[in-house]
């Protein structure tokens, strides 16, 4: 077996407990060492266009990833649609389910007055599926007063977790393990672009970031991204 | 009105242990720097919180360890003219001067602010801040600021030092009608033998800590035992009406039927003056002198001859002018055979009777 | 100012006022709380003062989720003073609370180390002119800390401006009412392309915190030259 | 401790070392910029002190993002800086360095505000008796205002440990490396069911920093007295 | 080595321009509060740049706008003791009074310490630090840190104010022994008319920023046009040997064959001493006058009379002893008849010498 390798990776921080575990997983069974920086794809995608010295780049949104492409700063043959993910809408512990999400569904009446929080939903991948979907079912335009933006996803997930807003859209990822809140609908995956994480290597990398990067798309990752919440892209 | 100070405090190099009476007028803290005189002076004032003690003016208790009564300075009433001076530097001459009028209480006896600022010679400062007052212009504004306050308990830590002697003779006599005309009762500390001799009702002589001798001026004054300068400032104190001005210059006086003649003052005839006549100025003579320069000879009796342990007496001889002392040696106490009840004749110098030791007024007594 | 859009220009004009309100209506307690630390020696101090770094020491973001679990509708004290009228959240209110409060320790910091460098001497002699502890404050030491004060109040209001993440997690990003200069520059920051954008609202705000730093020197200044007597 | 895990452990040691270092390095530039903003009239001096403050004004991911175009592996000083072999990007170093350009308006402030705080006039007297200017300052003025650069340097300390948008952004959050206990905090709120987590962090920096801010109190409060003179 | 001044500047309420040449020794600053004296002192500190002038202690040229030369402070070698004492707080006493010393060029001439701390009486002290002296304590320290610091030039301004006659009266000879024995000029300000009359050597009178007579101390003072409390401290001063220490506290000087009496010095039979005799402490007789307790009688010849638009008048008369001025009332010197050359008797009295107007040491003229 080659050397072990020191492997970087530049993930999204919505990951982090999923890769974490993986990385272990790996890093047990090939003998490289994986270490993973979290922060915003934005920040991250930056920072590889400046020179990070960064071998995998998992971005929770396609923009960045286009971005490093176009710039040559990843290998293109190495880009995959790793994980998907699905939209939800969120309410508090007491919260009556939502019936059915389309046109019909009057998401004003369910707020009541309140807020509905949400990832910026010009900038944050979350807040423009959301947006996207609001406005496929053409809520977008009455309902758009009263959504509370905040930086990224998990920030509107405690507005209601909190009960400040009695209404969000996150992932569903997120939602899982927050017992202050519950599921009360899913937008159906038509009514917002695919939501995808795209991987791809640094340009120069060490074998072991493609090990790694394979590795990811077998099996055990793939269960344990599931456990997650995450779904496969493309589902 | 009179003070009533005792108070003990542990400082890290000394023990502070005083206890006396101050009648009323000027009571003066005498001794050497570092004897304590700072120290009881902000104790009086509530800055200082002394061990155990107690301070009164009359019946006004300002505090007593034993009965657990302690006033804040701001509810003593003070006029405290403070060694340093610390005008408030953010505020204008003017402004330092109203400063204590603002919080006094209504229908409080109040100087005359233009009178005051007359007195001091700060009438041009007004508009000024402190930064840009000279040593004596700052401390001129300090005395101005605390006699302004309409105080009841007036202290001044060494209010002259730092003017010049034309002025220290222009401020004293207000100190000297503060004594005479309000009966607030003043701790004053200082260590001109001038200022004490003219202004002190009674002394209050500090040793370490310790009042080691505390009476009516010219008692402790007199007292050769008393360390540090006293002798120098022994002297007599004469009531005389202003009998004529004349034109050579010279003012003459009348008491008890004796002339005396000094430099021209500023009083009108048929006013009372005050006037200080050192002891060490005066000489005796035993029988009457001629074809001296000096121009006051007054005849009287010997009272008393008190030496002390150094080489000089202090003979004190009754004249129709009032008490006179004179401070002169032994061996020329011997020489003239000086003895109780003598007759005897007093020669004062003219010049010798400076202005700074003339009061404008009189004690009412 | 046809260089900034409708809504940029909305953002830089809640930001002052979010800044400015936070200045003024912390200032009095920042003086407060600067006495105390300065002045008093009682039991609670150094949790007092540990209390006031508080903001300082925590990421941001932890500082808005505590406020948002305290000050939101349903924390203890937010739906106490909402049964008063005082809603915070998803309010400017709420976002001049977050900036208040970040600000906070640096202006204490500042008027403290004035408040120290007064003479207690000069409020000795105030108080035995017979100005009492109160007045004594307003007539000689506030006077006296004003060039402080000034100083902490422009850092308070230059730190109000760059305030963030306390701010959007507690009050969120609503367009117009909420959202100030750095969530505009944060949300422009997050997509490609956006630098140009997000630069011009940074050069807005160096712009603006510039001229209040330049305007304190110079307050500051003449209130020192004042103090000092000249 | 078996309370963290090595993960969180190595976080909090980086935190210390970054803080530390970031605040002994700039302390002593604070010290001369503060002298210079406090004591020098001189034409750039607005605009030094527009600079200094900067990094409070800015949103700090803005600052982030501005030191990795300047000190990145590409940028114009970066790029002249990796030729002599001092690296910033993506080393602790960088995160010293974001931390003290973080905390230096905070130090300047603070040292400046106790440098106007000295009477020049004893800077004269030891100018009579034969200092030379810099030897008025560090036997006369230096040890007057070290209550000051103890507060101000405890202040860059505390700041420096909270520091967190302007790190990530420019070194990123690489475990062992640059991942401070901000950066972890941040990590882990970013996934379900990380707040335990981020709550443990956080104690423990409220813990440190506390600790220092004791520390200082302390500390200065001894310098004050030594100042004071009693 | 001289000091030659020259200044001008405008206050905002005061023009000040003088020019003075101070000769060796002492030259002392006279005049009211707020009268320039500070400014000038700091002018020639180099603390303040005046508009205009120039400053030299003999060649060398500390400023001179006209060459544009300026000497920062530290490199003027100066002791300036300043009239607010303005110690290190920071440092202990110790500290404070080796401060100079750090910076003193090898090779100075350096005060003994030991010698300076008993002088000023701060040994008890030196552990401490500033904020816990008394007021004169400090001003005691201050005095010492200047002159430690190896001056070649001395700035004292009101440097002894703040301190009680005794203790004036210790460190007064160490600013006679600084002025006679070292070279170094002395710029000293005071309001004490003592002081200048013990120490100056030459006064520069000062009015509004001007200077309104300069020269020689007794010349100065005993111009009754100089204003402000000059003339009381007019005198002359006599140099005489100790004779004999009496066993009654007296101790006997001998000048010329004419033999005096004072209160005990500590000085040695045979030793040289100097006295001032202040002129308004001398009486004058036409004729030998006999039962007077003064002890001390000069006979002498009259060399001139000067009066003023006062009543006094100034006579100076030549002794065996040297010459001896006397103030006395234009009245009496008419009464006595007294004219230039005719022979008159000078009354001393023995406590009119003061010990603070005896000098320890003789200037070498
Ligand atoms: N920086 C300044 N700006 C304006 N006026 C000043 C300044 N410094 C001093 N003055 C004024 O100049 C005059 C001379 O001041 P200076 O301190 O020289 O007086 P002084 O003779 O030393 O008085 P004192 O005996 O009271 O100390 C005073 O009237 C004072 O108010
Ligand atoms: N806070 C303090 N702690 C310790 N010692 C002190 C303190 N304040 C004063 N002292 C000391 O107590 C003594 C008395 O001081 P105080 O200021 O009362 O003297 P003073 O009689 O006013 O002297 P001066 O005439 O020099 O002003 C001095 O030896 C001084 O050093
Ligand atoms: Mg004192
Ligand atoms: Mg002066």
């Amino acid at each position: 077996r080659a050397s072990a390798d020191e492997v970087l990776v530049f993930a999204a921080a919505s990951l982090k407990t999923a890769l974490d575990r993986i990385a272990a997983e790996f890093g047990a069974a090939s003998g490289h060492e994986v270490t993973v920086s979290y922060a915003g794809s934005s920040v991250l995608a930056r920072q590889i266009q400046l020179g990070a010295p960064a071998h995998l780049f998992l971005s929770a949104n396609r923009e960045w990833m286009d971005v490093l492409e176009a710039d040559g700063r990843i290998d293109p043959g190495t880009r995959v649609d790793l994980l998907g993910n699905s939209l939800v809408l969120i309410g508090g512990p007491n919260a009556d389910p939502v019936e059915t999400m389309g046109p019909g569904f009057d998401l004003m009446a369910r707020l009541g007055g309140g807020r509905l929080a949400m990832a910026l939903v010009d900038a944050v991948p979350a807040g423009i599926y959301g947006k996207a979907a609001l406005e496929h079912f053409g809520l977008w335009a009455k309902v758009k007063d009263s959504v509370a933006q905040t930086d990224n996803v998990r920030a509107a997930l405690a507005l209601v977790a909190s009960g400040a807003a009695p209404l969000g859209i996150v992932y569903a990822s997120d939602a899982m393990a927050e017992g202050r809140v519950q599921v009360i609908g899913r937008f159906p995956a038509g009514s917002h672009p695919p939501i995808v994480y795209p991987a791809a290597a640094i340009v120069n990398g060490p074998a072991a970031a493609l090990e790694f990067l394979a590795f990811l798309q077998g099996d055990a990752a793939q269960d344990v991204f599931l456990e997650q919440g995450f779904t496969l892209p493309g589902e | 009105m009179s003070l009533s100070v005792k108070l003990s405090h542990r400082l890290p190099d000394m023990e502070l242990d005083v206890a006396f009476d101050a009648p009323p007028g000027v009571t003066v803290l005498f001794g050497r720097s570092g004897s304590g005189k700072t120290t009881i002076v902000n104790a009086v004032a509530g800055l200082l919180r002394p061990d155990a003690g107690r301070v009164a003016v009359g019946d006004w208790v300002l505090f007593d360890t034993e009965r657990g009564r302690w006033l804040p300075p701001h509810r003593r009433r003070l006029g405290y003219i403070f060694q340093e001076g610390r005008l408030f530097p953010h505020l204008t001459v003017r402004q330092n001067l109203a400063y204590g009028g603002w919080f006094a209480p209504r229908g409080a006896h109040r100087e005359n602010r233009d009178k005051v600022v007359e007195m001091l010679g700060i009438g041009h400062l007004l508009d000024r801040r402190p930064a840009l007052l000279s040593g004596g212009e700052k401390q001129r504004v300090a005395i101005g600021r605390a006699l302004l306050a309409s105080p009841q308990l007036i202290l001044a830590d060494e209010p002259l030092a730092a003017l010049d002697d034309a002025r220290k003779a222009e401020i004293l006599p207000y100190f000297e009608r503060l004594r005479d005309e309000v009966s607030v009762p003043i701790l004053y500390v200082t260590h001109s033998a001038a200022e004490v001799a003219r202004l002190a009702t009674s002394v209050v002589a500090l040793q370490d800590g310790k009042a080691v001798r505390h009476g009516p001026a010219a008692e402790v004054l007199s007292d050769p035992a008393v360390a540090p300068a006293g002798v120098r400032a022994v002297g007599a104190v004469l009531q005389a009406r202003v009998h004529a001005h004349h034109a050579d210059g010279l003012t003459e006086l009348e008491a008890g039927g004796d002339h005396l003649f000094l430099p021209r003052i500023p009083h009108r005839p048929g006013e009372t003056v005050r006037i200080r006549i050192a002891a060490q100025e005066v000489i005796l003579a035993n029988r009457k002198p001629d074809g001296l320069s000096a121009l006051n000879v007054l005849q009287g009796t010997v009272l008393g001859i008190r030496s002390g342990e150094g080489p000089g007496a202090i003979v004190s001889v009754q004249t129709r002018a009032g008490m006179i002392l004179a401070r002169i040696t032994r061996r020329s106490s011997e020489a003239l055979g000086l003895r109780q009840g003598m007759k005897c004749h007093a020669v004062i110098k003219t010049v010798a009777i400076a202005p700074e030791d003339i009061g404008g007024r009189v004690i009412d007594t | 100012m046809g260089w900034l859009g409708p809504e940029e220009w909305s953002a830089l004009m809640l930001s002052l006022r979010v800044s400015f309100w936070a200045t003024v209506v912390s200032l009095p307690f920042g003086v407060f709380v600067a006495y105390a630390l300065a002045r008093w020696r009682f039991p609670g101090r150094p949790i007092l003062n540990g209390l006031v770094h508080l903001p300082l020491i925590l990421p941001p973001v932890v500082t808005g989720y505590l406020l948002l679990m305290t000050f939101g509708t349903q924390g203890p004290v937010g739906s106490l003073l909402a049964q008063v009228g005082i809603v915070f959240a998803f309010r400017w209110t709420g976002a001049a609370l977050a900036a208040g409060i970040m600000a906070f320790p640096l202006m204490v910091r500042a008027i403290r180390l004035s408040i120290e460098a007064v003479d207690p001497k000069l409020e000795q002699a105030g108080a035995t002119l017979g100005a009492p502890r109160p007045l004594v404050f307003l007539t000689v030491t506030l006077p006296m800390i004003l060039p402080g004060i000034i100083a902490g109040g422009i850092l308070g209001f230059a730190k109000a401006m760059g305030e963030f993440g306390a701010t959007i997690t507690f009050v969120s990003n609503i367009p117009g009412q909420t959202q100030t200069l750095p969530s505009a520059v944060y949300a422009f920051l997050q997509v490609p392309g956006g630098e140009p954008a997000a630069l011009r609202l940074v050069i807005v705000s160096i712009v603006v915190a510039m001229g209040a730093l330049l305007l304190s020197e110079v307050v500051g200044r003449r209130a020192a030259a004042r103090v000092a007597g000249t």
